[in-house]
């Protein structure tokens, strides 16, 4: 739900026109932003209802090897924040973009043009400030914001930047957050709650963890959209979540691991990305039928 | 936030309940005494660990330098180093918090080794997670930790060293967070940890602040540590922050120079009190040597214990309000301060330490009458970098030390 | 003798007013606490040497042996281990006797060591001999003693071990006997280096008989040290003599087989107390690991500290008049004690005081319910022995350490 | 002079009888028992009043590296306190011999025999006892005993047994010697006072110390035969001795060079030995000559 009952933000839209909605993950600048343009685009193609581009952080703490590893090569590539927004700048994609990264990356950013300009201040001002991210992202037309390492108690300025230049403040829910935490963590998102499948770090695995089904159990109170992310990488994982309640899943280390190893990396994402939508697509579809009743469903592992 | 401008909780959503649960804890044992907690906290590091550790006066150093110098021998603690008061106090702290389990990241090997040791002496599974670089030049340590019992997990990720090995452990523990607690190694990460390990470390300058008045009648001028994370440092530095009239200097690592290599982002020092800019950086706001861009950088120092991008928000909040000076000397002033402590006072001291002393011999001029310097560990575990690192320069403090068979 | 049919003096003729000078200064300084030695001497100890040490009880051990076991924590003393006890105490004494100089011997390095870190703390020029081949496998040592200012001159003669650095260090104090002290290292030598060392090392004893009392309410039933030349030993063991419910039980390094290798003239072990004849070494009656006709055997164990053929004369008398008993634990049974005490407590310790550990056990159910062990010193300084050693063997207390790069 | 005033001992004779004597001093089994019988018939061939002949004990804590090396061979090579008398009960030397050796090969001699012995008994003695050593030197022949590590407050025992079997027992007189413990030490003197030249170990020097003249001079008041080592190398060096007032020189670690070092150590021993007396004489004549007055006496440095 968004924030003040107001109209849907593009991204809570786009969930919701496109129920199930397949979420894409990919590092910007891995292997360099060239590349990721048009691995953007084969996403997009492939049915991607949102896509999140990562912004690469020296520590990234919630981060599974895979990912890490992605966020290496594009640093070692030479990515930095402006790089980043001009490639936004020059994304045209049906699917709305969000950026993830972690704080520092957005605290940082322009405070030495800040602090250069506030050089002419009696009392210059060090201080780090979120404003010129936000703006900047908003002018590159991003449309949502993910920040792993900042929780809901920490992010009144950023959420107040986010709300003046119109973007959405995703946050994670994750299998430990609970009770009154919980409410009103769902009481602030913007867009979708991104739910965190396991604890842990992000990562592809071979299954959905029990963890999964809880956590939308629990969350099923809430008329917020949930999608789900932190190891979903096949199709019947996807059908598995939306059948168990999700609005969306999240898919970033499959991804990244058919960047690193396809010879065709466009074509590979966008194949990828139809398999995802249309695992979630057959979930949404069994839930239907399940919720119809216990009919001839097709169970994922029949698949 | 925590302190002034700085501090707070920058961390995974996963983590927070358990960041929280241990506020809690941190309230009612700490603070509160509950269940006795500090008092067995206070006993153990009395019967185990050897507390409380002397203040000394250093009669040839007092007398090169014109000044009464008084140092705190955090060097004989258990282990080697001021690094127990912590581990052992938060091991415990996991004790009573019904944990089944401990983590902790380790650079050159101190804190793990020091945590290890607190597992092994409460009888907790303990892993310890060091960069892989750390792992082979630091075997001893490894070694010491796997013999009391400590798995040690080699983290492959990035150069290796302490900065990946945290990033490691936060993976680990939001991976296993309701029944493991992080043992964190200094003053830093997302609050209550700086609160929490500086109230374990604060023992130091408590015992310090009676022990001069006891010996020397009055309060000192001067109180200098080294400064890394600074556990040590604020642990020295606590209880004398009401006392306005003794100077507070925390003694950085210059390195080979405070100058920075923007173009590979890489800091040949570790200077962070004095040249860091404000930031996040595993948990907290603090201050950080950082780019432009925000991307941590690789620090350096001759001493593995200070190399560290980071540094207590406590720290960077007295710095901030003029409470605490911050300066720096580099890894040859360092390494003339470790030679001459170990010829003039019969003691090795750790590099870290080591640049305490390393400021007093280029400052003591400008310090009171009456100081206090913390050596905050011993130097057996330098033995190996210093012959390197003295063998590449011709230090005037150093002994030539050939006496071996070709 | 000194002590019954043990100790004397049986020194060159040069040495005699040397000696009977050192007696005068025992008498008046050590035992009269004239100009205030002694009282100097325990300052420095509690301030530089970080004494009192602590009694703690092992919660561990006490469980799995189903006694209350409690450990005197020598390994925190400044330098690593009991040794310091003494060094500071002969350096001290060299000093107001006008003496300008000191010599002294090392085989590992422990007494060495202690002896530089004394020396430079009281501003006194120091010359350690040590044999050629523990010169080049215990670095380390020679390098904490090159950096507390000490020469390190190697004995090339014999096996270039313990034996031939007093034998060496015997001659150059022969020379200079006019100026130099020779602070030797254990309770052997002429009269009245036995006492007087032993006097030094008492501290050991009297701190833990006070300790144990108010910790335990009572005397302990058994107080168990490990025993080489015998420092630690009689340390622990002085103050409890005439406690004569007290069992005192020294525990000799058993090396690989109590069986004596006469054709070569080697003894696979240290025990000489279990297993010696009476003679004279190193300036006194005493028990010794010898041939029929009089020659000092090579001795052995994995503990380079305990390698002595000799012992404390004493010990012998104390033995002979069965206030102490000798036991003795080998090689394998020492590094056992070793691993399980570093994993169970979290304490490292010395091989020497593993053998101590080591005898608990396998003698545990012969001990009474309330027993007091020396834990002499801190095993860092035998890692490297330790990982050689256990390679070789298949222990059960021994961690697997294999977390390297191959 | 003599116990008890009672007649000189064949020491004491030989010392009084061929003033200025020559004592040398070899180890025995250096470099084997066969040779050490050859040697030591040469230097009574040169000249020697005296000879000592070294027991070689694994500890020589008084000795320089000359006469270590030598005893390190003599080990090497088998060398028995039994061997060794075997020796001595062949030698037929003019010169009286002394052994030299550590005090605790003079304890252990027999005392694993007196303790089998002893086993039929209910109380055994394991202690060490020095008789049967004195007892077995005696029987071989030998006429004295030095005990470099056997202060005269520790010597009762080896006095008492060397009394009852006829054999001297000589004390070193070092530097460090004065006042009362001096007088004890000459009164119980027999044979000779072995008079040490300098501080420090035993081995060959380039020059007379000036602590032998002051030795010299503080004994010069008893009447006792001095005999002068540590350090003695050359007939210059014997000279300057005696003429100092030495009644003899004692010369060892050169003498162990030359064995270690020639051709034909026999004959360099005999040559050497006869260099050492005749230097020894040389220093009685211009002691004689200088006590008549400052004529032309020959010094050493103009030979």
């Amino acid at each position: 739900m968004s924030q003040e009952g107001t109209t849907d933000s593009d991204i809570e839209a786009a969930i919701r026109e496109n129920h199930p909605a397949l979420i894409t993950y990919i590092t910007a600048g891995d292997p360099s932003l060239e590349e990721t343009k048009e691995y953007v685009e084969a996403l997009d193609r492939g049915g991607s209802d949102l896509i999140e581009l990562g912004l690469p952080f020296s520590e990234p703490i919630a981060e599974g090897p895979t990912i890490q590893a992605a966020i290496n090569r594009a640093l070692d590539a030479g990515t930095t924040p402006e790089g980043f927004f001009d490639l936004v700048d020059d994304l045209e994609t049906e699917a709305p973009l969000l950026v993830m990264t972690y704080y520092n990356m957005i605290l940082q950013y322009g405070s030495s043009e800040a602090s250069r300009a506030s050089e002419s201040d009696a009392e210059p001002s060090n201080k780090p400030d979120v404003r010129p991210f936000v703006e900047r992202g908003a002018e590159a037309g991003l449309s949502g914001i993910i920040v792993p390492d900042l929780p809901a108690e920490e992010a009144d300025p950023l959420r107040e930047a986010c709300d003046d230049y119109g973007l959405d403040l995703v946050f994670i829910v994750a299998p430990t957050t609970e009770g009154e935490r919980l409410d009103r963590i769902m009481s602030q998102v913007s867009g979708f709650a991104y739910v965190q499948a396991r604890l842990g770090t992000t990562g592809a695995r071979a299954d959905v963890s029990g963890a999964t089904h809880d956590s939308l159990a629990r969350l099923s109170e809430y008329d917020v959209p949930k999608a789900v992310g932190f190891g979903v990488s096949e199709g019947d994982h996807a059908a598995e979540i939306i059948e168990a309640g999700a609005d969306g899943v999240i898919v970033g280390s499959a991804l990244i691991d058919l960047i690193a190893s396809s010879d065709d990396p466009a074509a590979a994402l966008e194949a990828k990305a139809e398999e995802l939508k249309r695992g979630a697509i057959r979930g949404a579809d069994d839930n239907a039928v399940e919720s119809v009743g216990e009919t001839a469903a097709t169970s994922p592992s029949e698949r | 936030a925590t302190f002034g401008d700085y501090g707070g909780q920058y961390v995974p959503e996963a983590l927070m309940p358990a960041v929280q649960e241990l506020e809690d804890a941190y309230e009612r044992y700490v603070l509160e005494n509950e269940d006795g907690f500090m008092d067995e906290f206070r006993e153990r590091m009395r019967d185990f660990g050897g507390r409380p550790t002397p203040l000394q006066r250093a009669d040839r150093l007092s007398e090169r330098y014109g000044r009464e110098i008084y140092l705190k021998r955090e060097d004989l603690v258990h282990g080697g180093a001021h690094k127990l008061n912590n581990a052992l106090g938060q091991v415990l702290l996991a004790k009573y918090m019904g944990k089944e389990r401990i983590v902790a990241e380790t650079g050159a090997g101190q804190h793990g080794t020091a945590t290890a040791m607190a597992a092994a002496h409460l009888d907790m599974p303990c892993e310890i997670y060091m960069g892989r670089t750390d792992v082979n030049r630091q075997r001893p340590n490894v070694y010491r930790m796997r013999m009391n019992g400590a798995e040690v997990n080699p983290v492959e990720a990035g150069s290796g060293t302490l900065k990946e090995a945290i990033n490691e452990t936060m993976r680990d523990w939001a991976t296993t967070v309701e029944t493991t607690h992080y043992v964190i190694g200094s003053i830093v990460g997302p609050h209550p940890f700086p609160k929490l390990v500086r109230d374990f470390q604060a023992v130091i300058g408590r015992e310090a602040r009676a022990q001069i008045q006891e010996q020397a009648g009055r309060l000192p001028d001067s109180v200098v540590a080294c400064a890394g994370g600074g556990s040590n440092t604020m642990g020295t530095f606590h209880k004398f922050v009401p006392d306005e009239d003794v100077d507070l200097i925390a003694v950085e690592a210059g390195g080979s120079s405070l100058e920075i290599d923007a173009e590979n982002a890489v800091a040949p020092n570790s200077a962070t009190l004095s040249t860091g800019t404000d930031g996040v950086l595993h948990g907290a706001m603090t201050k950080l040597l950082q780019s432009e861009e925000g991307q941590i950088m690789e620090s350096h120092s001759v001493s593995a214990g200070l190399d560290y991008a980071g540094v207590g928000p406590e720290l960077s909040h007295l710095v901030e309000t003029g409470r605490v000076t911050p300066v720096s000397v580099g890894d040859e002033a360092a390494l003339n301060g470790f030679h001459r402590l170990s010829n003039l006072e019969g003691i090795i001291p750790a590099l870290e330490s080591s640049h305490a002393l390393g400021f007093l011999e280029e400052a003591h001029e400008e310090l009171g009458d009456l100081v206090v310097v913390n050596v905050s560990g011993r130097g057996d575990k330098d033995l190996e970098t210093v012959l390197e690192e003295t063998e590449k320069r011709d230090l005037e403090a150093a002994p030539d030390v050939e006496v071996f068979d070709s």
